[in-house]
């Protein structure tokens, strides 16, 4: 990381020296990025802090002199959580910007509109949503950066199995993360040799979800439970839980990884776990964390520049980002296939989610211990280890 | 002579009100029969049970015959029935031609697919169609509004063409709700010549009316009601001589 | 010879088709070749719907549920049972039909608020099986739809096709097939309005008490207008699906039964040119707002509101009146 | 068993009684001026965003909701004399539209005022849950229940005892004879879109500790209250109270014996079926057809 950082500070010395000798260079044609996020709408809590990464980091990246001596150019579009629109907008940046690469799809259900038009457009696309079908099977064009919800509930799984439960109920979302997690959760608990006893399910806007916890407590033998889920939706688990006085270990899932998420659940989330980035906890990270360095720079730049704590989900978009600028500097160019070629060859990037190692069958370079196990105590985030 | 509507025992309560009570008459083909009485007397309410809107209480009703109590109004249409209102119901989002050329609704054989593909047969059956209707509104008196929008008529037109409206299905019975209510001395004079040219040519014509110049003059029969009861049933003759029709009207 | 233009019941659709056949001459860019294609689909899904709200008065605020069920069925048959996309698409059109009159037949007696409250649920119903369904329906995240084709010939909107010597574009072939499509709507649905048929739907709206007097199976013909306003949106979601390649069942939900519903009433109920103008404007409208970034919401909710204010009646016929009495003044008042 | 079905019970009339909430307000709109308010959800937004916005500035929590209340009386009386009043000949359909391009403007500009986070508002009496019988009840479902019956309450009295509601309810049945017996029937609709409106903000700040509350908040509430009305039978009080607390309980058993999955789906086959064998809802006025 450190000698890669160097190299592109040398490049940026070189950049500026061109810049002062050459007038011309001011010129130089930018380097279109596109991007298309749901910045409103019921997922807005992913976008928002995506799109003002984005917006923050390509600032300070131009700053610096940009990539290959050209500036970069964001092009972004609002997708609203809407996959129709997604798609068109991803139809307006391939074939109306032209950009040269794209970074965005803050859902699922908007990456996968938009992989049909990208893989025939045959153009680089790196997704900021979670589910495994984004990268699996491999789809030649697409990467992604968040570890994928099956790692997630692998991540759970083998903590639960750590301390020793074998049964366990499960409350999802029917929004597409919750249910694409409760998939991953059934398909995988079996080689954790845990058994799902009860499975329930709750809308994108109930209010209330005690009936169904109450169905789950009165499942004999369950040992935890799992919600899976986005939105104030597990705020809600969280807090009829809390009323109804389960007195069972309880686990979220990476989708409620912010602090939000702890302002609406406030007490009720005491003593919850859950598999997070250590975007979470940037400064109870150990000293020898390959990961602290980069962390506690962008949290702190984020909050600085923004006014506002950070998210795990801003950080997908600062990886996204940095692996799009790695694959241009490594390519040399903008060429597509060769930006493709070297994003499948990206070894070692240390990250805010985690540490990348990409592979031709490998579109997402994360392992499942890339989560961190986190528990919620007086208030805060606290590392599991 | 054949009885063409029969009524027996005829009941009709709203919420516990009886709007029509124990009513007992019959309507001979051919026959211009009246139905008059006081505001609130229950006129409108009887059409509306015979043609099928309200179902009646108690009591039965008979067309050619054949019961038709809890009949919907487009099956009575089907046997022959067609009416106008008082409050008239004439579609204002078609032209006029168009609102009679509705009427013959009935007479129209072509089907959703004949329609949609726009057939000769279709073709040949609305310009047959088109041309009756136009002669009907000959007839009644409108034929210089074959183009117009039905919202831009006056009243005394649209009253004329909702009697075309019913004309064009051929009907047996024809029922007028205050026809010549709103419309000046000469319209109802015309009025009175139209509904006597229906007649004639064997349209039995139910009527309820309250300009009395007129019924006098036109009815071959007479149903006086009051409070949903016969207070009276005969000729013009006998209903100008009987002394109850004259305390209702007078000084009831 | 103008007069008899002007005259002509079908001028309209003469205008429409060389609007929808002269506008690939003027654009060059594949996304606006995509984006007109939507439009064109979704212009034909509101042309059908506008027979049920425009000409027979009869709201529905779940078409999005047939529009939906009929990408769905073509979606799963074509991709899991590998059925020919045509055989898919005429069965879909079917079942939703099928569908359409068995819930239609009770729901049709509910009048105004009623209806509409109805017909919210039956959408919604089939919004939440095809988002529950997800081993068939790829639940909420959507589902891949395999590219339309018929006898092993495959239109793709990245594909390059010969006709009559002229290379075309996968995205101006399906640009074409779905202006021929919509103009064939078009032309049904005009061809019914003009019907004896369509005379009775449309006194459904003008007074439902005298259609029935004069004899309008007033029952039948709401459903049967039902079931056909929902075959149109099934085929025509068909046809989407096909075209994007990958569905989410957003499409058959609540909010996209009132973006059509929108369509048919902002462009003008009761005018086939009117709704299609209608689903042109709501579908470019995001892409114009796009720049106005977080005050995009309440720009458009704006407009939605002030033209249905301003212009109760549509834009089209508002616009024509006004076009109407312009040309009557200038000619002396000869109109 | 019992606990489970009390817990059930409990949880379905909480949630019922904040459909009943939203129920009533189009109920006041719809009694005076038949139209179906689709931007009622905005006036609970206002109410929960509106609390926790000025709350935000630094005023005590009791000053906040009653200037969120009272910014929502404001927004609904806008709305009718800017939005509904100039299109009172409208079509049913294009009334609708209107409603609902306001419902979207007014959510449009709440997220660019408010944000789009979701926040919580501190239930009214704590959080230590009420336990009964096996089951739990939050507090603050007391308050949504114990406040609902006080607007239903005040509401009937409103409607009944004072001069104002009967002018309402007056212009309601026939805007003619009103208008001849000297009532303003302007000033009558705009005092039932602001009424509506507060009785949604009152709502929409008392379901806020449970449900939380964000700009968007308003789109399925106001769903669900229209659902509630239409089975209850619209413009029945009564109804839209019995039709709000039915649907909650369905819901919430459907969740409990059935299937979470379908309990949307079970609710909305339940409106249908009470439509068809009562095409006017559960209360609603059966009227004959006027020929």
């Amino acid at each position: 990381m450190a000698k890669k950082s160097l190299l592109r500070r040398a490049g940026v010395l070189a950049a500026t020296l061109a810049t002062s000798l050459l007038v011309s260079a001011q010129a130089a044609e930018p380097i279109k990025i596109g991007s298309f996020l749901s910045v409103t709408g019921p997922a807005s809590f992913l976008g928002d802090p995506e799109l003002k990464t984005l917006e923050m980091y390509v600032e300070k990246i131009n700053e610096e002199g940009g990539v290959l001596g050209r500036p970069l150019e964001l092009i972004h579009y609002d997708d609203v959580g809407n996959a129709s629109n997604a798609r068109n907008f991803a139809g307006r940046l391939i074939r109306s910007d032209r950009v040269d690469i794209i970074v965005g799809g803050s859902t699922t259900g908007a990456t996968m509109a938009a992989v049909p038009l990208v893989e025939q457009a045959r153009i680089p696309f790196i997704s900021l949503a979670g589910a495994v079908t984004i990268v699996d099977p491999v789809k030649e064009w697409v990467f992604k950066v968040p570890q994928s919800d099956r790692m997630a509930a692998e991540r759970i799984l083998w903590d639960m199995r750590r301390r020793g439960f074998d049964k366990i109920g499960l409350i999802s979302g029917t929004g597409g993360f919750g249910a694409s997690g409760r998939q991953q959760t059934l398909a995988v608990a079996s080689e954790y040799g845990i058994e799902v006893v009860a499975d329930e399910t709750y809308g994108p806007s109930d209010s209330d979800m005690t009936a169904q916890l109450t169905n789950i407590r009165n499942t004999d033998g369950v040992d935890a439970i799992l919600n899976f889920g986005f939105g104030q939706g597990p705020a809600i688990v969280t807090k009829n839980y809390a009323a109804l006085d389960i007195n069972l270990p309880f686990y979220q899932s990476h989708g409620v990884a912010s602090d939000a998420f702890l302002d609406l659940a406030g007490d009720a989330a005491e003593g919850l776990r859950l598999p997070a980035s250590p975007i979470l906890i940037p400064s109870s990270l150990p000293d020898d964390d390959p990961q602290r360095e980069v962390v506690q720079s962008y949290a702190q730049e984020y909050r600085d520049h923004w006014g506002t704590r950070v998210s795990t989900f801003g950080g997908y978009a600062y990886d996204g980002l940095m692996l799009a600028v790695q694959a241009i500097e490594a390519a040399g160019s903008t060429d597509k296939a060769a930006v493709r070629d070297e994003l499948e060859n990206i070894l070692g990037y240390v990250g805010v989610t985690g540490i990348f190692n990409m592979a031709p069958d490998d579109h997402n370079g994360l392992t499942p211990e890339s989560f961190r196990i986190l528990e919620v105590k007086d208030g805060d985030w606290m590392l599991v280890e | 002579m054949t009885v063409m509507i029969d009524v027996k025992g005829l009941d009709k309560e709203f919420g516990g009100v009886h709007a029509i009570e124990g009513l007992e008459f019959s309507v001979e083909q051919g026959q211009i029969y009246s139905v008059i009485g006081p505001n609130g007397a229950g006129k409108t309410t009887l059409f509306n049970l015979i043609t099928g809107f309200y179902t009646p209480t108690r009591g039965e009703i008979t067309l050619n015959g054949e019961s038709v109590v809890g009949m919907d109004p487009n099956r009575l249409a089907e046997r022959g029935m067609c009416r106008t209102f008082q409050q008239m119901q004439i579609c204002m989002n078609m032209t006029a031609l168009e609102n009679v050329m509705l009427g013959r609704h009935l007479k129209i054989r072509s089907n959703l697919f004949t329609s949609m593909f726009r057939l000769p047969s279709l073709l040949r059956e609305e310009k047959a169609c088109r041309e009756r209707s136009k002669e009907l509104m000959a007839f009644v008196g409108c034929g210089e509004y074959i183009n117009t929008e039905a919202s831009a008529m006056s009243y005394g037109a649209l009253k004329r063409l909702e009697i075309a409206r019913a004309l064009a299905a051929d009907p047996k019975i024809l029922l007028l709700d205050e026809p010549a209510a709103g419309l000046n001395g000469t319209e109802t004079a015309e009025l009175e010549e139209l509904i006597r040219k229906v007649a004639e040519q064997g349209v039995t014509v139910m009527l309820v009316e309250h300009d009395m110049k007129l019924v006098m003059g036109i009815s071959d029969r007479l149903l006086v009601i009051n409070y949903g009861r016969k207070l009276a049933e005969g000729t013009p003759e006998e209903i100008r001589n009987n002394p109850d029709v004259i305390a209702a009207y007078l000084g009831g | 010879m103008f007069d008899r233009f002007l005259e002509w019941r079908m001028n309209y659709v003469l205008v429409l088709a060389i609007i929808v056949f002269v506008i690939p001459l003027l654009m060059e860019n594949p996304f606006y070749f995509d984006l007109a294609t939507q439009i064109l689909i979704i212009a034909a899904t509101v042309v059908g719907l506008n027979l049920l709200v425009g000409y027979a008065g009869q709201i529905s605020l779940g078409h999005a549920g047939f529009y939906g069920m009929g990408a769905y069925f073509s979606a799963v048959a074509t991709s899991a049972y590998n059925w020919p996309p045509l055989l898919a698409l005429i069965v879909a059109a079917a079942v939703v039909g099928l569908v359409a009159w068995v819930v239609g037949r009770p729901i049709l007696k509910l009048k105004g608020h009623y209806l509409s409250m109805a017909t919210l649920a039956v959408g919604f119903i089939i919004a939440i099986i095809i988002n529950n369904e997800s081993q068939l329906t790829g639940g909420p995240d959507g589902m891949v739809v395999p590219p339309f084709s018929l006898f092993g010939w495959e239109l793709s909107t990245f594909g390059l096709y010969s006709l009559l010597g002229l290379e075309i574009p996968g995205h101006v072939a399906w640009y074409l097939v779905a202006g021929v499509l919509l103009l064939v709507a078009v032309i049904i649905a005009q061809n019914l309005i003009d019907s004896p048929l369509g005379r009775a739907l449309r006194s459904i709206h003008g007074s439902e008490i005298a259609a029935r007097t004069v004899g309008v199976d007033t029952a039948r013909y709401k459903s049967m207008v039902f079931v056909i306003s929902a075959v149109y949106a099934s085929i025509m979601g068909s046809v989407f699906a096909h075209f994007t390649g990958f569905i989410t069942p957003a499409i058959a939900g609540f909010d996209y039964s009132i973006v059509l519903i929108t369509m048919v009433v902002l462009g003008g109920m009761a005018s086939p040119m009117g709704v299609i103008l209608g689903a042109v404007v709501l579908k470019l409208l995001p892409q114009f707002l796009a720049g106005f970034q977080e005050y995009e919401t309440a720009i458009f909710g704006f407009i939605l509101m002030a033209t249905m204010i301003f212009m109760p009646k549509g834009f089209y016929p508002t616009a024509m009146n006004a076009i109407r009495n312009k040309l009557g003044k200038s000619s002396g008042g000869k109109a | 068993m019992f606990s489970e079905f009390l817990q059930y019970l409990f949880t379905g009339i909480t949630i019922g009684a904040t459909y009943a909430l939203v129920a009533l307000g189009f109920t006041i709109i719809y009694n005076a001026s038949h139209v179906i308010n689709f931007a009622q959800g905005e006036f609970l937004m206002i109410g929960g965003m509106g609390t926790v916005a000025f709350m935000g500035l630094g005023i005590p929590m009791f000053f906040a909701i009653i200037l969120a209340v009272l910014l929502a009386c404001l927004v609904g009386i806008a709305l009718q004399r800017l939005a509904i009043a100039p299109a009172k000949n409208a079509d049913v359909v294009t009334l609708i539209i209107i409603t609902i391009g306001a419902s979207i403007f007014i959510r449009g500009i709440a997220q660019v005022v408010w944000g789009k986070d979701y926040h919580v508002v501190p239930p009214f009496s704590g959080d230590e849950p009420i336990r009964l019988g096996g089951a739990v009840l939050n507090s603050q479902s007391l308050w949504v229940l114990g406040i609902g019956a006080v607007l239903v309450i005040a509401l009937i009295l409103f409607f009944t005892r004072t001069l104002i509601g009967r002018a309402i309810l007056g212009t309601s049945m026939n805007k003619l004879a009103a208008q001849l017996v000297g009532v303003k029937t302007q000033m009558v609709l705009m005092l039932a879109f602001g009424l509506s409106a507060l009785l949604g903000s009152v709502a929409g700040v008392t379901v806020a500790p449970i449900t939380f509350t964000a700009y968007d908040i308003g789109i399925l509430l106001a769903l669900k209250g229209f659902v509630a009305a239409a089975m209850g039978g619209l413009g029945s009080g009564l109804g839209a109270v019995v039709g709000g607390i039915l649907l909650g309980v369905v819901e919430a058993m459907t969740a409990g014996y059935i299937s979470s999955e379908y309990k949307d789906a079970v609710a909305f086959s339940m409106i249908l079926l009470v439509l068809f064998f009562m095409p006017r809802g559960l209360f609603g006025g059966r009227t004959v057809e006027r020929v």
